[in-house]
């Protein structure tokens, strides 16, 4: 497919500089800087723990970070709680999903921005169901998630079920900027493959994506530029066409040759842990 | 210790007034105050502590100790648990304050008690009921027993009660213990029993003290009965005594309060002072304990007799029994005008 | 090297997957056979409450009425309605602050509290009994929701803040209530006339039969809303059913206390409100919200949901459903009284959310439990009166019926399931 | 097409990693610093007990104490002590089913029927009164164990189950007290004299040093433990700082006692339950796995622990613990009365935990909860006595002091993460 | 690597025939047959919702089927409960973790085999803490997992810290088969390539090791056999080294030939729900 460019491509919708966060003696986030861009599919990589859902939820504001400067189209902004970066326009697609599991999908898609009955019973903030489901179940599809009934508890349905729910969530809003938290971690072959082809559009339509994840795979196939985070620093920033598949392991792991490699000891644990010898 | 409770190096007294519950007015609405006045007009030198136990022993207990550990030199108790209270007076008597038992009975090595014969109470409601059953011409019938809590002085009016329905030929054809006097089971009570025996074959209620007088009769009256039955109470409330005025209760039982008060404060104080009480009846307690006994007659009220007693032991005033509509049923029993 | 290429080729292979295979959306519009077998499974997950609690409420019956058989008479059903009232009012708002999962312990004394205050306003201060009434149940939100607020802003336990509150408003009460601790509504006054005073029997038929064609309107304007939006709408043969089901309770239920004198002004009230819930909790954005923050308070703050707000008029709703409970039950007395309101009413009005199938833990409860629920304790008591046993008998009998009523629930579920 | 190429390149590059740059699986022995500092946070998460509530309690000691100077007298410091052992002993157990995300409502009521079989097994059949004690306090772990399995096996919720408990061992606790309501303990019987028995002033501080030189010789046992395992261990350093702290609190204690009557027996039985619930609930399997079944209980069954089985068992030892207060509070009144353990008693147990630190939802709490919890409410309480209130106002104060002692706790901890 | 082949590799350890599971309406599991053998990866592969993890479930005694023969060495075996499963030498990794949050990593990994102290403390049921921890440092550092502290709490860590210590827990307790639901989806590429090493381990070692995924690339490079679910069913069943990508994807979407490749429309949903336009 081919990437279009039309309004406003390439314009810095959001950035963050000096990002701090610490839990206690953890020190997330360390003087980290990241940029999102109209039209653009920015990956954010790292080990685990390296802080990238940190930093999500800080641009999030679902728990702000210790101090940070965030511009927002240009002008400096807060993000201190969840409300702050909708009315931004930022969606997120949490890593551990947060639906509520005793609300039927539809009430999950909809949640915080639900659509009311016409007339009187607008007046009196009556959910308009009918009309929420049938958008939810063309949402869906659109994903091709396989979800049997849109009014099913999101507690009974399977792991890559919820995963798209989350996802249908998040593009529901009309978002300007969208974080997706490793969005396609629980889900199948096919599913993966619409999510990534979703991505595409969202870009498309001139948005900013953000999506973490682990299948560096999944990354070169779709981001425009690889944000990489390091034991809570910034270690380096490539542009997908550029850069190869080694110089981003290397800045992930933090060995900066390949010819450190292939020579440790194996899974030390496993051969000298008495328990598993 | 740095401060022992000590009998004479203070100038003045300290008299601790442990009452049981807070649930039927006349504690902390005539004993409270009365104690007080009482006090004050004996020795106006005496301090008095005063605690309500709210229906709990245990919390008695505390409030005991309490009293103690601020230097009390006597305690006025009126018992929470009639039986349990022997803890607090042994308690008290190994500190070496003396324990006058005040309206109940005590357990234990009491000093002094002031009170009423609460069995003799019950026998004067039933005896009273019956005579008012009779003149309305039923010598049987169904009567209904709303008795008070089980672990208070209810248990010996129930007791006195008993004594005299048992043996009456009335039938008791519903009988409840209310937990802590609460009018509202009460009420449900009430309900139950005209559900149970229906509303016409009920000759007579039997209720402990006025605030469950009051439920019952309630209860009737949205059950539509008429005329209500003769119904007995205690305590002369204000509510009572109104009742009785417009015809919807027939008795309450009367224990002049003032009398009692002024005895028990008379006792304390001379026992503060580390002076002897004076001579009165032994008359062993629970525990076996012989104590000094100044028992007082309860007296039935009915519409009859509620000016020459209450009223005029100025108990209550005749403006309060006959406010809120009860002026024109006041001049019509002589009461007011 | 081109490890993208096995994930580039694949989204062609899926989308048509979806068109040439629709992904099961959204089953056929279900047969009535499958949504009865469904919503049965949804109510025994504990949901619209338990189902299979009507039957430890039947058995309470029959082995009641077989031990005296005044307990359904006319009379006597015309008390229980009156008797689980007032109650079940209180329980209202427990199940609204059960499904945000908190407790409130204070609702016994903004109970007892209420009826003080709307005693001194209306017999000490001569207010309009209906001002009077108005003014109660505000104080009782202003109450819970000043206790809802310290609860979110300070962040203490909601066990805490309203054990605190529990305590503080027994005082009040005790204060307001003066020295003679009671403050009678006389008999005949509108207060005492109130939750008593029964309808006309005609109007009582009216009623019921306003209720049930509302239903079937609603349920048919849904219906064709959904055939409309092309959604599978619930057969008709359902609505049928529902409708019919409906007519046959209220119907049976106005009869037998019309031949008392007629159906009290407490149970319409209750049912009232418990409609009022019902809407509010299943149909209304707030009533979604409540059961969003109940079931994942972090989630729903993630959505933009103002949780603070949320909880706080939770317990604003609480305090006024219990201070409306306060007023029902001074008008069931007579007075205001000390009594009015302790932790025994504190207990069953948060039993009985629980036996009707409202969770503890939050985000599932009906408003019906609360109805269900104070119809199992409420004819415990009824009947032990009836019995007239000894205080001691009385709580072993309640207490081991309370339990066998919700064991029977609980056996019965398990048979449905193996 | 070779899309696993990718893949298999990575595990050399990577098993080096872990070689080069080894993983900071823990961080450097910590300093004492960093220990103070984490183990504050952890406090504060309400794990070991909140630790800023002890600054509500001083408050609470330093208002009262300006109000009547006999508040910390040795006297009061005695009654208090008494006071708030036998609710104390009854929140140890409260402690565990909060653990496991549960509720016991028949605390109360075994509490008083507890007291009730002591007192016909010993004053009425002429039991040996530590026979007597033991078959007490065993009676009450089987009825809670009994509850427990009404809980798992019927799968009834808890809230219903310790209800129906609730008023069916009131019930038996009137039934076993016979008509007077109340059967005494002798004055200067074993069982009057139990609770309020004071040791000998040497034995008092020789306890103490007994109790610092354990806590001393299993810390130094255990740093050497740590040090040959080669795991980092805390620094000596917060070893002498807990070991000094403990004696001077200790030995302050028992001087002040001393200047009494000594420590009062039913002192040391709380808090020797309170260090063996203490052990219990960190050091042990059972404790772990209690833990585990409150933090997700799904997970602990999938982990092959038998569930059914924990959950049982800590509702026994709720019931014993119960019993156990119950043999204490009748030793403390000298008698078995009606009104032993109502719900006052019953919620004052809960919050007590709850102050204290403990969660009602579930895997987080300590036993040292109901030992500070119990130490606010009883302070509180005690503290109101000396004020001569009536009854009103008492209750106000009460509720109004213990939502502020709560808040204070509230307000600490959240000047120091902000 | 080598797969070495001793200790009687290829022996069926665990076989599942006419596995049934619904759920209500939901027919989770229709006649599933499935096989583990000694020395053996198989990856159990297919759609979100096709019932893997409901197979899993039914293995590991967490969820039993509604109906099925199992059979374990060879002697039929009834699997109610998870201690049925460990009993047998079953050990799971679920795809929603199963720990306790409030519990540290230690605490988690020894759960339900819980080291005591010798002597008096082991009467007492008194922890050993201390060892517990060591051998927890050590297994933990085989794996690669990034976790700063051992005795940290599980609900502090990352994604990937909590999923590395599922798999820990997993192998700890010398189980004769391992069930892996989605073990990696959370993992770092590192740990990722680490876990899959351990999987090639685990089998050398003469253990039956079953791994649903849905990343093919991983799936092809570690399993012997795949083993295809779809909405319910069995669907197909691969040697790894015979098949190719593309008939494993056939199976897994329900398209028999690739030449319903492409003719679709892209994304439906997404083109036609007006939200999304
Ligand atoms: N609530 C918390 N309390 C304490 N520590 C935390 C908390 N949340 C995260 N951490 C720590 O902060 C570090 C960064 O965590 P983060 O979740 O951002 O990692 P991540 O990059 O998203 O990793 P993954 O790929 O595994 O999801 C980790 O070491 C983690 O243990
Ligand atoms: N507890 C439950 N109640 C009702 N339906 C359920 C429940 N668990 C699973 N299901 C349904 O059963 C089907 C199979 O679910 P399962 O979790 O086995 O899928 P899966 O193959 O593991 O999918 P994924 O790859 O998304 O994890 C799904 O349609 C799901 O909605
Ligand atoms: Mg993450
Ligand atoms: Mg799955």
């Amino acid at each position: 497919m081919t990437t279009e460019h039309e309004n406003g491509q390439g314009r810095v919708l959001l950035s963050l500089a000096h990002a701090e966060k610490s839990y206690g003696a953890v020190h997330a986030l360390q003087d980290v800087a990241f940029e999102a861009r109209a039209g653009e599919i920015v990956a954010l990589v790292g080990d685990n723990g390296a802080g990238k859902s940190t930093l999500i939820k800080a641009i999030a504001g679902v728990s702000p970070a210790d101090s940070a400067q965030i511009t927002f189209e240009g002008s400096p902004v807060t993000v201190a709680t969840p409300q702050d970066a909708a009315k931004l326009g930022i969606a997120t697609v949490y890593q551990d999903l947060a639906l509520c599991d005793n609300l039927d999908v539809v009430a999950n898609l909809f949640l915080g921005r639900e659509q009311l009955l016409m007339g009187p019973g607008r007046t009196a903030r009556l959910l308009d169901k009918i009309d929420m489901a049938k958008q939810a179940r063309a949402l869906l599809a659109g994903l091709g998630a396989r979800i049997p009934n849109v009014l099913a508890r999101v507690e009974d349905l399977s792991g890559g079920q919820r995963q798209a729910v989350a996802i249908a969530r998040a593009i529901l809003g009309e978002p300007k900027v969208v974080l997706l938290d490793e969005p396609t971690a629980a889900l199948g072959v096919a599913q993966t493959a619409q999510v990534l082809q979703l991505l595409r559009r969202l870009k498309a339509r001139g948005l900013g994506v953000v999506v973490i994840s682990h299948n560096l795979a999944d990354v070169f196939a779709v981001a425009d530029r690889i944000c990489v985070l390091r034991l809570g620093r910034n270690a380096g920033e490539f542009s997908t066409s550029e850069a190869t598949h080694e110089q981003v392991v290397s800045a992930i792991t933090g060995l900066t040759s390949s010819s450190d490699l292939g020579t440790g000891r194996e899974l030390h644990g496993i051969t000298t842990g008495g328990d598993l010898a | 210790a740095e401060v022992q409770p000590s009998r004479s190096s203070e100038g003045g007294c300290t008299i601790a007034f442990l009452l049981p519950e807070n649930t039927t007015p006349r504690y902390e609405a005539k004993d409270h105050p009365l104690f007080l006045d009482a006090v004050k007009a004996q020795d106006s030198s005496c301090k008095v502590l005063y605690f309500n136990a709210a229906n709990a022993a245990d919390k008695q207990q505390q409030q005991a100790e309490s009293a103690l550990a601020q230097g009390a030199q006597v305690l006025v108790l009126d018992p929470a648990n009639v039986n349990s209270s022997a803890a607090i007076v042994q308690e008290a008597k190994a500190k070496g304050v003396p324990t006058v038992a005040y309206d109940r009975t005590a357990g234990g090595p009491l000093a002094y008690r002031t009170g009423f014969d609460n069995v003799e109470v019950g026998k004067t409601q039933a005896n009273a009921m019956i005579k008012a059953m009779q003149a309305a011409g039923h010598s049987s019938g169904n009567i209904v027993m709303i008795n008070g809590a089980p672990d208070t002085t209810g248990a010996f009016f129930k007791q006195g009660a008993h004594e005299v329905f048992d043996k009456s030929g009335y039938k008791i054809a519903a009988e409840y213990d209310t937990d802590g006097w609460s009018p509202t089971n009460a009420t449900t009570e009430m309900t139950q029993a005209v559900a149970k025996i229906g509303a016409h074959d009920i000759v007579g209620v039997y209720a402990a003290n006025d605030t469950l007088a009051g439920a019952a009769v309630t209860a009737m009256r949205q059950a539509n009965i008429s005329p209500i039955p003769p119904v007995t109470g205690l305590d002369a409330t204000d509510e009572g005594l109104q009742r009785i005025v417009l015809g919807t209760q027939y008795m309450t039982t009367y224990k002049n309060l003032k009398a009692e008060t002024n005895a028990a404060a008379k006792v304390a104080i001379l026992l503060a002072h580390g002076k002897p009480v004076p001579p009165a009846p032994m008359v062993k307690n629970a525990t076996g304990d012989d104590v000094p006994t100044q028992l007082l007659p309860p007296i039935a009220v009915t519409v009859d007799n509620i000016k020459s007693t209450v009223i005029a032991d100025g108990f209550a005033t005749s403006a309060e029994v006959c406010g809120g509509g009860a002026a024109d049923a006041c001049a019509r029993a002589g009461i007011t005008g | 090297m081109s490890p993208e290429r096995t994930v580039e080729e694949l989204p062609q292979a899926e989308t048509t997957t979806a068109t040439s295979e629709p992904a099961p959306l959204e089953p056929a519009a279900p047969t009535l056979g499958e949504l009865v077998r469904s919503r049965v499974k949804q109510i025994r997950k504990g949901d619209v409450g338990s189902l299979s609690v009507y039957l430890g409420l039947i058995l309470i019956w029959i082995v009641f009425q077989l031990i005296n058989n005044r307990f359904l008479s006319d009379d006597n059903v015309h008390n229980l309605a009156r008797q689980i009232s007032y109650g079940g009012v209180i329980s209202l708002g427990v199940v609204m602050v059960l499904l945000i999962g908190e407790v409130d312990l204070s609702i016994g004394s903004v109970c007892g509290l209420g009826a003080a205050i709307l005693a001194v306003l209306v017999q000490n201060n001569g207010w309009n009994p209906f001002l009077g009434i108005v003014a109660t149940v505000a104080a009782g939100g202003v109450l819970g929701a000043l206790q809802g607020f310290i609860r979110t802003r300070l962040n203490v336990p909601s066990f805490i803040v309203t054990l605190g509150g529990l305590l503080l408003f027994l005082g009040l009460q005790l204060r307001f209530l003066g020295k003679t601790g009671t403050i009678l509504f006389p008999f005949g006054g509108t207060i005492s006339q109130l939750e008593g005073r029964s309808l006309a029997p005609v109007a009582g038929y009216a009623l019921a039969t306003v209720a049930v064609v509302c239903f079937l309107v609603l349920g048919l304007i849904s219906r064709r809303r959904h055939v409309r939006s092309g959604v599978s709408a619930p057969p008709l043969g359902l609505l049928v059913i529902q409708v019919v089901g409906l007519a046959v309770v209220l119907f049976v239920v106005v009869w037998e206390l019309n031949r008392a004198v007629g159906v009290p002004l407490a149970l319409i009230i209750f049912l009232v409100l418990a409609v009022f819930f019902w809407v509010l909790i299943t149909q209304t954005r707030y009533g979604q919200r409540v059961r969003a923050v109940g079931g994942n308070a972090e989630a729903a703050r993630r959505a933009g949901i103002n949780v603070d707000r949320i909880r706080v008029s939770v317990f604003a709703i609480s305090g006024a459903m219990a201070a409306a409970g306060g007023v029902l039950s001074a008008s069931y007395v007579g007075a205001a009284s000390q009594d009015l309101g302790g932790s025994t009413l504190l207990l069953y009005s948060i039993a009985a959310a629980v036996i009707g199938g409202t969770s503890l833990f939050g985000g599932r409860g009906s408003a019906w439990s609360a109805v269900i629920g104070w119809l199992v304790i409420g004819s415990i008591y009824n009947g032990m009166y009836l019995l007239n046993l000894v205080s001691d008998l009385q709580y072993m009998v309640i207490g081991a019926v309370l339990v066998a009523a919700v064991i029977v629930d609980s056996i019965s579920r398990r048979r449905a399931t193996t």
